[in-house]
C-alpha cells in the first residue's frame, strides 16, 4: 500500500458521509435508544434512487446510446457471470449448502445502489471526473444476477426431491426482478430523466441535486446503525463467509475496473464499475430471496452483505478501486 | 341482538411474507383481512422495524371456525419453517355472521 | 391475584370515521380506548394505507359485558351501512375492575 | 387543436413533474411493490400547502388588498355556483341520486390544490409569467363548494324523510371547511406570509423555494399511483360520469378563464383561474363527504375526481386552459 | 391438528416504558414478544401519537397460563402505580407448544 | 421596556418561525385536525441536530480548543447548579414533593435545543454576530443537570423508605445521559463537523445548511401544536409553577448572560448562552425522568418545561436576554 492509497483513504473516511456512518456504527454499540423511524429510511432509499436516476438520465440524452451500449451489455454479462463464480466457490470450497449459496451468490451478482452513491460520493471529493451516466450502468446489473441465483437455487431444490414447478417461481423472480421498488424508482428516474433532459434537472435541481450529499451523509447514519445490528450475528455465520466477504468484493471489484477500462470508460467511470462488480445487493436480493428461495437462511446472506461486504467497501473499498483503476490507466502501481 | 361465533386468526410474521400471506388468505377463502406493522422478537432474533427487510407484519383474520382450521393446517405445513412466523386462533362473537 | 372478566371490543373501519366512533365510545361510556393505523381488505374493496384517505383505523376499547352490548347494537345501528367497518367482541380478563 | 396547443402539451408532459406521474401509474399498472409510506404523503401535502401559502402571502403584502378584492370575491362566488350547475347536471341528466349528488358537486366546485401547484410549474416550464398571489384564490375557493354540498345533500335526505336536525351537521361541515387541515395550513402559511413579508420569504428560501419543484416532481409519483388505484373502480362508476369528469373541467375551466380575464387577471392569472374552476378536490372534499354526508358513495365521488379529472387536469387540461387563456387575450385561436 | 392452549398478556403503555416492560418480558421467561405504537386515551389524558414522548406502544406476549399470572402479579406491584398502563390477559390457542 | 426591546420582540415575532410557532398554537385551539405524523417529527428533530452539530463542529475545527474550553467549563457548571437552587425553590417555596422537585428540576438545569436553535435565527433576523461553535455548550449542558436532578430524587425517596440500590439507577441515568438520541445526534456530529471540517460542511451545505431556517419554521409549526396540547394541563398544575415557569428562565437567563460574558463570549455568544441556561429540556429529560424517576409526575415537568418555560423563551424570553446582553456589554438599558 503506498501513500496515494493511504490518502484516498483517508480522504474517503473524513467525508462526512462515512464519519456518519461511523457514528452509526457506534451509537448502536454503545446502545443508544437513537432510531430512525422505517418511513425515513424509505423516503431517503427514494429519493437517492430517484436522484441519481435523473442525474444520469439527464447525462443520457446528452451523451447518446453509442457511448453507453458496450459497458451496459459488460454490466449485464458481469450479473450473470459474477453469481456462477461465486457460487461454485461458495459451494466447493465453502462447503455451504446449495440452496444457500445461491441465494449468496445472487447478492454478490447484484449491486448496491447506495455503495455506488458512496463511490460517486468519494471521486467527487477527491475531484476525480466520471461518466454521470454510470447510473445505467446499476439500473442493468440488479436484477441479472437475481434471476441466475433464483435458478441455481430451484435446480438445487429440484434435484432434492422438490418437485414444485419452475414456471410459477421463474415468473415471480422475474416480476421482482423488473417491477421490484428499487428497479421501477431507477429505471423510471432514468427514464425521466433521458425525457427531461437537461432542462428538467435544472428546473428540479433545488431538490435532486443541491441537497444530494448532505442527504446521503443522513442515509449513512442510518446505514452503520443497521449494518452494525447485523455484527451481532457474525459469530453464526462461519469462518469462511467472514472471509469470503472481503475477498470476493475485492476480486469482483479488480475485474470490474478492469472490464470498466477494456470497454472504454474514464479512470472515474472504470472505479464505478469496479464498485458496482464489487458491491453486494442488500435490498433487492434479499426481498427477492425471500419471496422465491424462502429456503435459504437469510442470516447468511444479510450477514455478508449488510454486515461484512457493504462496511469494507464503503471505507476501504472505494479507494482501493480507485488505486486499482489508478493502476490499471498507467498511474502508480497500487 | 344475536351475536354469532366466529375465530379470529393472527399471524405476525415478516413483512418478506405478505405476498405469499395474503394469497394463502384468499386461497382458504377470507372475506377479508386486516394487517399492520409491527417490532417483535423471537426465536430468529429481534426484528426491530427500522428497514422493511427487518419489519414483521400482523395480520387479523375473522373466518368461520372451518376455515380457520384450513388456514392454521396450510400455515404449519407450508410457511412455519419457511419463515419468521407466529400464528394463533381465539374465539370472537360478530354481529353479522355472513359477512365472513 | 383475583381478575374480573371484561368485554374487549374490536373495531376496524375507514380512518374517516375516526371522529364519530370516538364520539361514540364516549357516549357509551368507555373510560378509554387504543386506537392505530391499520391496512385492510373486505367487502369495500383494499384500503391500503397510503393516503389518509384510503386507510383503516383498528380502534379497541375494554369495557364491561353490558356497555358492550350498548355499543355494538349502536354500531350495527348507526355505522354499518355508512362506513366500511368490522366489529366484534371477545372475552378477556383485567386485574383492576374499577378502572374499565 | 392548433401547434400551439400541441406544443404546450408536449412542454407540460416532458416535465421532470409530469413525467414522475407518468412513472406512478405505470409501477401500479405493473404491480409493483413501490409504496410511499403515509407519513411521507403527509409531508409532501404539509410541505407544498406551506410553500405555496408562504410564497403566495408574501406576493400578497407587495400586491395589496386593492388588486385582489375583486378576483378573490370572484373566486368564492364560482366557489358557490359552479356545485349548482354541476349539481342539476349529476341529477337531471346523469340521474344519480341526490345525496350522491351532492357529494360530487361539492368536490368540483372546490379546488385541487396539486392541480393548482402543477399549474403554476406549468407556467413557469413555458416561461409564462402569472400573479404569485394567486394562492389567495385557492385557498378562499376550498371551502364554499363543500358547505353548498353538504347543504344540497341533507335537504335531499329531509326529503327521503332523515329527521336529523340541520344545525349540528351544517355546524361539523363549517368546522371541517374553516379548520379542515388543508385549509388551515393554507390560510395559515398566508398569513405568515404577509405578515413577514419579502424578507421573510427570503430568510427561508432555501426550504420554500428552491427545492419546490422537484418535490412536486416526487409528490405527482406518489399521486400517480394513488391515482392509477382508482383506475380499478372506472368499469364500477358508469358511463356518465366517465363522462362527466372530462367535460366537466372543460366547461368549469373555460368559465374560469374567462371570468379571470374579466376581474383583471394577467393571461397566466387567468389560466390559473381556470385551473381552479376546472379542478376538483380529492382531498378536503372527501373527507368533508364521510363526516358529514356518509350516506354518499365514496366509489364515485373519488374515482370521478381523482381516477379521471385529476390525471386530465394535470395532462391535458393545462395547457388547454393556457390555450383558452391565449385565445381570450386576443393571441391564437384555440 | 392438535391445539394447546396458551395465553396472551396484552400491555397498553407509554412509549417511554418500554425498556422496562421488555425487561420484565425477559425476567419472566417469555420466549418473544410483538409490539406497535398505539395511540390512546384513559385515566391520564390522551396520548396522541404526535411526538414519542406521548405515544403509547401495544405489546402482545403469548405465555403458557403460569407465566401469565406471573407476569401480570409483577405488572400490578411494579408497574401500575409508575406508568400509564393497561394490562389484560385471554385465551388462544397455537399449534407448536413447544415454542412459548 | 425600552424601544429597543420593543424592536426585537417585534422582529422576534414577525419571523416565519415564531408565526409558524402560533399557527400550530392556534391550529390547535380551534380543534383542527391538523397532525403531523411521528416520523415527521422525529426526522426534523434529526436533522436539526445534526445540522447545527455539524456547522458547530466545522466551526470548532477553525477556532480551535483555546477559545472554547472556558465557557464550556462554565456551561457544565452552570448544568450543575441551576438544579441545586432550582430544587431549593420549588421544594422550600413551592413546597412540591421531592421526587417532583427533582425532576423539575433536572428539566431547566438541562437545555432545550429548539429553543437555542431559535435563537441562533433570531440573531440572524436582527443581524447579531454570534460563535457559530456555541452549539458545543448546547452539547455537554445537555446532561449534567438530568444527572444531578435523578440523584436529587433518588435520595429523596431513600429517605421515604424505598430501599432500591442506587447504583443501577445511576448507571442507567448516565447510560441515557451520555447515549440518548439527541446526545448521540449533537455530539456525533459535532464530532464529524470537527474532522470533516469546513470542506466537508460546504460539501453537504445544501442540506445542512441552506433549508436550515426553512425547516425549523415547519418544526416550529409541530411545535406550537404540541405546546398548546400542554395547555389543557395547565390548571392542574397549580399557580406556583406557572410563576416558576416564566421566573426561573427569567433569573436563570440572566445569569447565564451574564456568565457568558465574564467567560469572554460576544454579545451573540453571551445571549445564547442566557438563552441555553434560561431553557428546559423536554425530550432528553422527560425520557430520563421515566426511565430513572418514574415516580415523578410527568404532567407537572411537561406543563411547565413544555407549556410554559418553551413558548415563553421562543417569543419573549429571546429579545429579553438579547436586550439583558445589550445592557450587559454598555449598550442600552434593558
Ligand atoms: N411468544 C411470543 N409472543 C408474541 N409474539 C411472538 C412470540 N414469539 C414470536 N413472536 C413474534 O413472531 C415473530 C417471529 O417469531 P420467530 O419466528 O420466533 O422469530 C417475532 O418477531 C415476534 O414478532
Ligand atoms: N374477515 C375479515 N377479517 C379481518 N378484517 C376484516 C375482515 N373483513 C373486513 N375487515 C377489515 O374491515 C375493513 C372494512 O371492511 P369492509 O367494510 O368489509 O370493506 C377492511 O378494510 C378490513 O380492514
Ligand atoms: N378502557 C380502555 N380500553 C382500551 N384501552 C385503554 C382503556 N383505558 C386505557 N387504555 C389505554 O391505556 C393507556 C393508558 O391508560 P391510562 O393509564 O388509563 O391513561 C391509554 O392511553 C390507552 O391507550
Ligand atoms: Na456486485
Ligand atoms: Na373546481
Ligand atoms: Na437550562
Amino acid at each position: 500500500m503506498n501513500a496515494d492509497l493511504l490518502q484516498a483513504i483517508q480522504a474517503n473516511l473524513l467525508s462526512p458521509a462515512l464519519l456518519f456512518f461511523v457514528l452509526g456504527v457506534v451509537a448502536t454499540l454503545v446502545k443508544s435508544d437513537l432510531k430512525f423511524p422505517e418511513p425515513l429510511y424509505i423516503t431517503l432509499t427514494i429519493y437517492l434512487l430517484t436522484a441519481i436516476g435523473l442525474k444520469g438520465g439527464a447525462a443520457l440524452s446528452e451523451a447518446g446510446l453509442a457511448q453507453v451500449w458496450l459497458p451496459t451489455l459488460a454490466g449485464i454479462a458481469l450479473g450473470v457471470l459474477i453469481p456462477l463464480w461465486t457460487y461454485a466457490a461458495l459451494r466447493f470450497v465453502g462447503r455451504l449448502p446449495a440452496v444457500d449459496a445461491a441465494a449468496i451468490c445472487a447478492h454478490y451478482g447484484s449491486v448496491s445502489a447506495v455503495t455506488f452513491i458512496a463511490a460517486t460520493n468519494f471521486l467527487k471529493q477527491i475531484g476525480q471526473p466520471f461518466e454521470d451516466y454510470a447510473t445505467a450502468f446499476l439500473a442493468v446489473m440488479e436484477s441479472p444476477a437475481i434471476i441466475v441465483g433464483v435458478l441455481l437455487g430451484k435446480l438445487a431444490l429440484r434435484r432434492d426431491g422438490d418437485a414444485a414447478p419452475l414456471g410459477g417461481v421463474i415468473k415471480g423472480a422475474l416480476h421482482e426482478a423488473l417491477f421490484g421498488r428499487s428497479v421501477v424508482l431507477l429505471v423510471g428516474a432514468l427514464l425521466v430523466g433521458i425525457l427531461s433532459g437537461k432542462k428538467g434537472l435544472e428546473a428540479t435541481a433545488g431538490f435532486f441535486v443541491s441537497p444530494f450529499q448532505g442527504v446521503l451523509a443522513l442515509f449513512l447514519l442510518e446505514m452503520g446503525m443497521v449494518a452494525a445490528k447485523r455484527f451481532a450475528d457474525l459469530k453464526r455465520v462461519g469462518p469462511f463467509l467472514l472471509v469470503f466477504g472481503i475477498v470476493a468484493p475485492v476480486l469482483n471489484g479488480v475485474v470490474g475496473v478492469l472490464i470498466g477500462q477494456a470497454v472504454g470508460l474514464s479512470l472515474g467511470g472504470a472505479t464505478l464499475f469496479g464498485t458496482l462488480a464489487a458491491s453486494a445487493s442488500y435490498i433487492a436480493a434479499p426481498a427477492a430471496m425471500r419471496l422465491s428461495l424462502p429456503e435459504a437462511n437469510p442470516t447468511l446472506y444479510l450477514t455478508a452483505a449488510l454486515g461484512i461486504t457493504f462496511p469494507f467497501n464503503i471505507t476501504l473499498g472505494l479507494p482501493l478501486y480507485f488505486a486499482v483503476a489508478r493502476w490499471a490507466f498507467g498511474g502508480t502501481a497500487p | 341482538m344475536t351475536k354469532h361465533p366466529m375465530t379470529l386468526v393472527t399471524i405476525v410474521c415478516e413483512k418478506l411474507a405478505r405476498e405469499a400471506v395474503t394469497k394463502l388468505l384468499r386461497e382458504v377463502g377470507a372475506h377479508g383481512w386486516t394487517l399492520w406493522e409491527v417490532e417483535g422478537s423471537g426465536a430468529q432474533g429481534n426484528r426491530t422495524g427500522d428497514i422493511p427487510e427487518f419489519t414483521n407484519i400482523q395480520v387479523e383474520v375473522i373466518v368461520p371456525p372451518g376455515v380457520a382450521e384450513t388456514l392454521l393446517t396450510r400455515l404449519e405445513k407450508e410457511f412455519f419453517k419457511r419463515y419468521a412466523m407466529v400464528a394463533y386462533e381465539s374465539d370472537i362473537r360478530v354481529i353479522r355472521r355472513e359477512k365472513f
